[in-house]
């Protein structure tokens, strides 16, 4: 125990300094920043789509319909009500919280193919009503966004928005891996594995697939707001359904139900997209071709990737957060 | 304890159990049997929530606990296995039987995100109170494998395990002797035996005779969902109806 | 009024009923979901439109043509993705993202083979309109409905009279038992995936006419075929039909009536609604059950 | 444990990308070097002039997207034949930005940061420049925007111009033209696009002070194929003019539906209307609808407006094989030979220096004059007033009723 623990204590030093390392040297490197923060909000996100997905086995399609509600939420309460950014953070996440329980409702006596339906309906309707609706400018969008002010000082430099961000970063995974480890997370992994025997265990299987929906939006939506805050600008084009397949295709290259698939699958398919420019208008079509090469040939993602080399190298037995039925 | 009264449960046309009346008492090893179809997993999934009775009543601890949900049946005090056995199988073995703790915990959300003392004393004791009932169970040593790495009996032990976490005041087990070997139900029978030494009530569905006999108290026979029989295990043996069900049905068909 | 709208729902109903019934087919007979219909039905339009504008072929051959080489492709994309992928054990969600992954390269592939403008097709009457109870109809709209209805009673002879259909729907019951009756399971998915294809392509075919062709008109319809066969009874030939003209006479006279803003809201809500009350749909005794 | 050696992998991973794709400013991107490599031997030459393209390339607007980059690529490729600019080469770097604010600040921040682009020209999508019009400003880089929204001029931005016409100029024009035809009862489908909503609500003010009585408002979703809901119930609205507000995509359908279901009154249009797929979808149903806008492309080179306009589709064919489909084309064109003047006549490459240059440009390009000297934002005003007759785009003035 005591051996381990300082394992990880040397390597999350490693880990730092590797990082602080990283932040100097890209100091001025503004697209790279630019990148590096979309990374992060993915991050966050895809992170919040694997605890409903990879852990707690629910599917959603629609998953871009939280990132409209935190990035709208905070958006029109700074712009419109004049509300401090500080607060208007928490109610995004609170508004799409609420939403992730009204999806969950019925959502939670549905089967997969029926869920990827209705969370997909459900991000077609969010995307519909703000396209539509007059209080979110519909197609106009909204402008003039606050930044985030941090002890009186607006995190206007990529670069600080960039350390702000891993930090939250940081903290929503801590957050994540706390409740995986807990016995809420417990319960939505048996309820992955076999809802019949979770039911028969004592754990009430709607509640928590409920709770895993709930906590999962809060994930997103707090992203969504960090990308309203980014950019100063937020217009529905953003929150269509490519954008929730996007969330999907991370967390699928990646790998489900690990730590570290969401944070993997987030910077490859980023940079990848980014990459793919070069290609301009066949673009899509490779990206297209990207997703099944996955599904055929990486079905658990990089990170199982990383696990079976680490076993064939270490010998290592027990998997901690890995299951493997695709 | 358990009070089944005129239990009926009807799947379209069929009546798979048909106005069935037992008494289970507090620390008994209560057997059901019958031949295949007879509906002994039925009259289970009634018990544990699976079905809902079609008419009857079934009451535990003098509460009625037909149409709760299975999960608020698991919380009253019931804890089951299955026939064909329902484990988390890309889960440890260790991380089966502390889902088993689920309802025996009380730590939610808040309290996991914040690792409040209170719940960090929790999971100490979830690990420990774990670790002890797979020692139990004599699967200690595979504590960090996946379930589905084991083999066909250990799964079994496994379930056991699992229920047991619960802490339940009444097991239900679905035919756990399924695809052992004879050492492997050697043993069965002493844990079972040991399971009602601590207290728990046991209702046992199973094909094995000999098995059955050894260890129950009390047996009820079902055929075609009727009861045609509750009586001591040397009693039933002898009883023309019973025997003749089986002959007629094809004992273990 | 009435009667324009009545047409137009028709028509529009028909489109998403035949997207239906692929959606049903594939999943009666396989359990399995995909999401390519729309863009299937949007490749079968560029096809039809190479066929009978660029090559000057008769109307009936450029469409036979186009529904003869959708059928292959639906043939093949069982064959080269859907059975790898079930071969490889993947779970059936991994088959849904399979098929949005088809449905993102079709649209760019056809973008690249025939540019992104909307291309006009000829109209395959003489007359562009036609008076129907005093209202004026474009002929291409009642051939679709003819179509739907002609492909719907087909479908039901082929399933319920044709050896293949009956082995067909003994694969969808009961895989196994089929296989072991020495039915070819795997041929007979396959087939289904090929039909659902060919009406996709078919449907597309009579659209050009109607709308022209572009790279994105199957986005919208195949989801709302999709939506179709859901509020239907997903699985169920006849409810994909009946739960398609709903869908189509709902959203028709939403926007006459009530809100054109709001009129995929009001679908797409009508879906929920459905699934979450209805689960198995309107039409909830299945003619053949998979589950 | 293996968390924390993938963290590091990732994280190596990262920085590996991060080094590489910040280590060659020059070579990333769709680099379209269109033509004349030679330039560089000339004496004066130096680095190569950069402009940066941002417009949607793939998806449902990739037709007016990628149009514009060949109205772009045509303007470098002349220059660079000419000899350049002041012996300096152009090339273009241009990227998608898949019609959404998301895809335009990424790739904004990518032309700005990674390439240095020495200048911009926008997106035909007004939301998407006003997504990035802060970063540009900050930037200090020149853009030449290629929407016509009015909602992103004359708000104060120093560096964010107009390279083309303002549809305010546009939203005039139509409602001078259904003035003309005596429109009384009128009915519109708007798209769902920030262009069309804003362009109606601008237009819609300005009628109270005509005759004209806004009878019904219905809408569209951009990429709705059916729209057999909204035709009902305009026609049976009893109206003697529709306004259709929307793409070019869906214009001939709607025109098309519209008379197929009995329309007999007049069909009004924005700039959107000029492209011949427009009549070649909608047929007949085309005929005697009115639209206006700034460049009308004609259907072949000789009915060109001007001398101008019949150089540029001269060399457009020649390069493309085909004419423009959309004037998102003229649009990107203009762009590129503004920016080359505001190239040639600064006094550096500095931002406040070119835009000091491009205030006090002139140019005549195909659209008419450019003149940016009230910093408005906008710099060119022309806008005609056109008819669609026999399946022809006409001038309002010989339209024959």
């Amino acid at each position: 125990m005591q051996q381990t623990r300082k394992k990880t204590i040397l390597k999350a030093a490693v880990c730092l300094v590797l990082l602080a390392a990283a932040l100097i040297g890209l100091r001025n490197q503004q697209y790279l920043l630019t990148l590096l923060n979309f990374v992060c909000m993915y991050m966050i996100s895809v992170s919040g789509l694997d605890i409903l997905f990879g852990y707690s086995g629910q599917i959603s399609l629609g998953h871009a319909a939280f990132y409209a509600s935190g990035a709208y939420t905070s958006a029109l309460l700074t712009t419109k009500l004049g509300v401090p950014v500080w607060l208007a953070i928490p109610a995004a996440c609170l508004v799409s919280l609420a939403l992730g329980i009204i999806v969950a409702l019925p959502a939670s006596k549905l089967i997969h193919h029926f869920l990827a339906l209705l969370t997909i309906s459900v991000g077609q309707l969010v995307y519909i009503l703000i396209s539509r609706a007059s209080f979110t400018n519909a197609m106009t969008g909204i402008r003039s966004i606050p930044n985030i002010p941090l002890f009186g000082y607006e995190l206007k430099s990529k670069y600080f928005f960039l350390i702000f961000m891993i930090l939250m970063v940081a903290l929503f995974l801590i957050i994540k891996q706390c409740i995986i480890h807990s016995r809420v997370g417990r319960a939505f992994q048996a309820i992955r594995e076999n809802p019949v025997a979770a039911g028969g265990i004592g754990i009430n299987v709607q509640k928590y697939k409920i709770m895993a929906f709930a906590i999962s939006a809060v994930y997103t939506g707090f992203a969504g707001a960090m990308y309203a805050h980014f950019v100063g600008f937020i217009s529905p084009e953003t929150f269509t359904s490519a954008q929730s397949v996007m969330f999907m295709t991370m967390l699928l290259f990646g790998g489900m139900g690990s730590f570290s698939g969401p944070l993997i699958g987030a910077a490859i398919v980023t940079f990848l997209n980014e990459t793919l420019q070069v290609l301009g208008s066949y673009r899509m079509m490779v990206y297209g071709a990207f997703i099944l090469a996955v599904l055929l040939f990486l079905p658990h993602g990089i990170s199982g990737l990383i696990d079976i080399v680490k076993q064939s190298l270490f010998k290592n037995r027990g998997k901690e957060d890995r299951h493997a039925d695709a | 304890m358990l009070t089944l009264d005129q239990a009926t449960i009807q799947f379209g046309g069929l009546t798979a159990v048909d106005h069935v009346s037992f008494t289970v008492e507090k620390g008994q090893i209560f057997g059901v049997i019958g031949p295949n179809g007879a509906g002994k997993t039925t009259l289970f999934n009634l018990v544990s929530g699976v079905h809902k009775l079609t008419s009857g009543s079934i009451r535990f601890l003098d509460k009625e606990i037909s149409g709760l949900e299975p999960y608020r049946i698991a919380e009253s005090g019931i804890a089951r296995t299955y026939q064909n056995i329902n484990l988390f199988s890309n889960l440890s073995v260790l991380e089966n039987v502390k889902i088993g703790r689920h309802i025996q915990s009380r730590s939610g959300l808040a309290a996991a995100i914040f690792r409040t003392p209170a719940q960090r004393r929790e999971e100490a004791a979830i690990q420990d109170k774990c670790m002890e009932l797979l020692t139990f169970m004599g699967l200690e040593s595979k504590a960090d494998l996946p379930a589905k790495n084991l083999s066909y009996g250990e799964q079994r032990r496994l379930e056991i395990a699992r229920a047991m976490a619960s802490e339940p005041q009444l097991l239900l087990l679905d035919e756990p002797a399924a695809g052992m070997n004879s050492t492997e139900k050697v043993e069965l029978t002493e844990m079972i035996r040991n399971i009602r030494n601590m207290g728990i009530t046991i209702l046992l569905v199973e094909h094995d005779m000999k098995l059955v006999m050894k260890v129950t108290d009390l047996i009820t026979v079902l055929n075609f969902g009727k009861m045609i029989a509750l009586d001591t295990p040397q009693k039933v043996q002898n009883n023309p109806e019973v025997i003749s069900a089986y002959l007629g049905g094809g004992i273990d068909a | 009024m009435v009667i324009s709208l009545i047409i137009g729902a028709l028509m529009i109903g028909s489109v998403y009923g035949m997207l239906a019934l692929g959606y049903s087919l594939i999943y009666s007979a396989s359990g399995l979901m995909t999401f390519t219909q729309g863009q299937l039905l949007m490749i079968g339009a560029f096809l039809g439109m190479q066929f009978y504008k660029v090559w000057g072929l008769p109307f009936l051959a450029a469409f036979l043509l186009t529904v003869l080489i959708m059928f292959l492709f639906g043939m093949l994309l069982e064959k080269c993705l859907i059975r790898v992928l079930l071969n490889k054990g993947a779970v059936s969600i991994y088959i849904v993202l399979s098929t949005i992954g088809i449905s993102i390269i079709l649209p760019n592939l056809a973008q690249a083979l025939w540019g992104s403008q909307t291309i006009q097709v000829p109209s395959i009457f003489g007359v562009t309109t036609v008076k129907i109870l005093g209202v004026s109809v474009q002929p291409e709209s009642l051939l679709v409905i003819a179509v739907g209805l002609i492909a719907m009673v087909l479908l039901h002879l082929f399933m319920t009279k044709s050896r293949f259909g009956i082995s067909m729907r003994a694969a969808a019951m009961d895989p196994l038992a089929a296989s072991s009756l020495g039915i070819n399971v795997s041929l007979t998915t396959g087939l289904t995936w090929a039909i659902a294809a060919a009406l996709a392509g078919g449907i597309g075919v009579l659209l050009g006419p109607v709308y022209g062709v572009s790279t994105g008109m199957g986005d919208i319809i195949g989801n709302k075929g999709f939506a179709g066969a859901v509020i239907g009874g997903y699985g169920n030939m006849y409810g994909a039909i009946a739960g398609s003209l709903l869908l189509g006479f709902v959203e028709t006279f939403v926007a006459g009536y009530i809100t054109t803003t709001y009129k995929d809201f009001v679908s797409f809500f009508l879906l929920i609604i459905v699934m979450i009350f209805l689960p198995r749909g309107l039409f909830k005794a299945k003619v053949y059950d998979s589950d | 444990m293996k968390k924390w050696l993938s963290l590091i992998l990732a994280l190596t991973l990262a920085l590996s990308l991060a080094s590489c794709g910040g280590g060659n400013d020059s070579g990333s991107g769709s680099a379209d070097t269109s033509g004349g490599i030679d330039s560089s031997s000339d004496a004066n030459s130096g680095e190569a002039i950069k402009i940066g393209l941002y417009t949607p390339l793939t998806g449902s607007s990739a037709l007016v997207g990628t149009q514009e980059q060949n109205g772009v690529n045509l303007a470098v490729k002349q220059i660079n034949d000419a000899g350049g600019i002041n012996g300096r080469e152009v090339t273009v770097i241009a990227y998608d930005d898949q019609f959404s604010a998301e895809g335009a600040v990424k790739v904004v921040t990518r032309l700005i940061e990674t390439d240095h682009v020495n200048a911009i020209v926008g997106s035909m999508s007004s939301g998407n420049i006003m997504a990035t019009a802060d970063m540009v400003e900050e930037a200090q880089i020149l853009e030449l925007g290629c929407g016509t929204s009015p909602s992103w001029t004359n708000c104060g931005y120093q560096y964010v111009f107009r390279g083309t016409q303002n549809s305010a100029s546009f939203n005039a024009g139509i409602i001078e033209l259904m003035e003309a035809m005596g429109a009384t009862r009128l009915g519109t489908l708007t798209a769902s696009t920030e262009w069309a909503t804003n362009g109606w609500a601008a237009i819609k003010p300005a009628l109270e002070d005509t005759s004209i009585e806004v009878v019904m408002e219905t809408d569209y979703m951009a990429g709705d194929t059916d729209f057999s809901g909204q035709v009902t119930k305009l026609i049976n609205a009893g109206l003697d003019a529709v306004l259709i507000y929307g793409g070019t995509e869906e214009l001939g359908i709607i025109c098309k539906q519209l008379r197929q279901n009995g329309y007999e009154g007049y069909i009004y249009g924005p700039e959107t209307m000029s492209p011949v797929e427009v009549r070649e979808v909608a047929g007949d149903a085309a005929n005697d609808s009115f639209f206006a806008c700034g460049y009308l492309i004609p259907d072949d080179i000789e009915s060109a407006a001007n001398d101008a306009e019949r150089a540029f589709l001269e060399a457009y064919v020649a390069e493309y094989g085909e004419m423009p489909i959309s004037d998102t084309a003229y649009r990107g064109y203009d762009s590129v030979m503004l920016l080359a003047e505001v190239f040639r006549t600064a006094k550096s490459m500095e931002g406040p220096d070119m835009r000091e240059a491009l205030l006090n440009v002139s140019y005549t390009g195909i659209g008419g004059e450019f003149d940016y000297s009230d910093g408005s934002g906008d710099g060119l005003e022309s806008c005609g007033l056109y008819a669609i007759q026999n399946g022809k785009n006409i001038p309002f003035s010989s339209y024959q009723k």
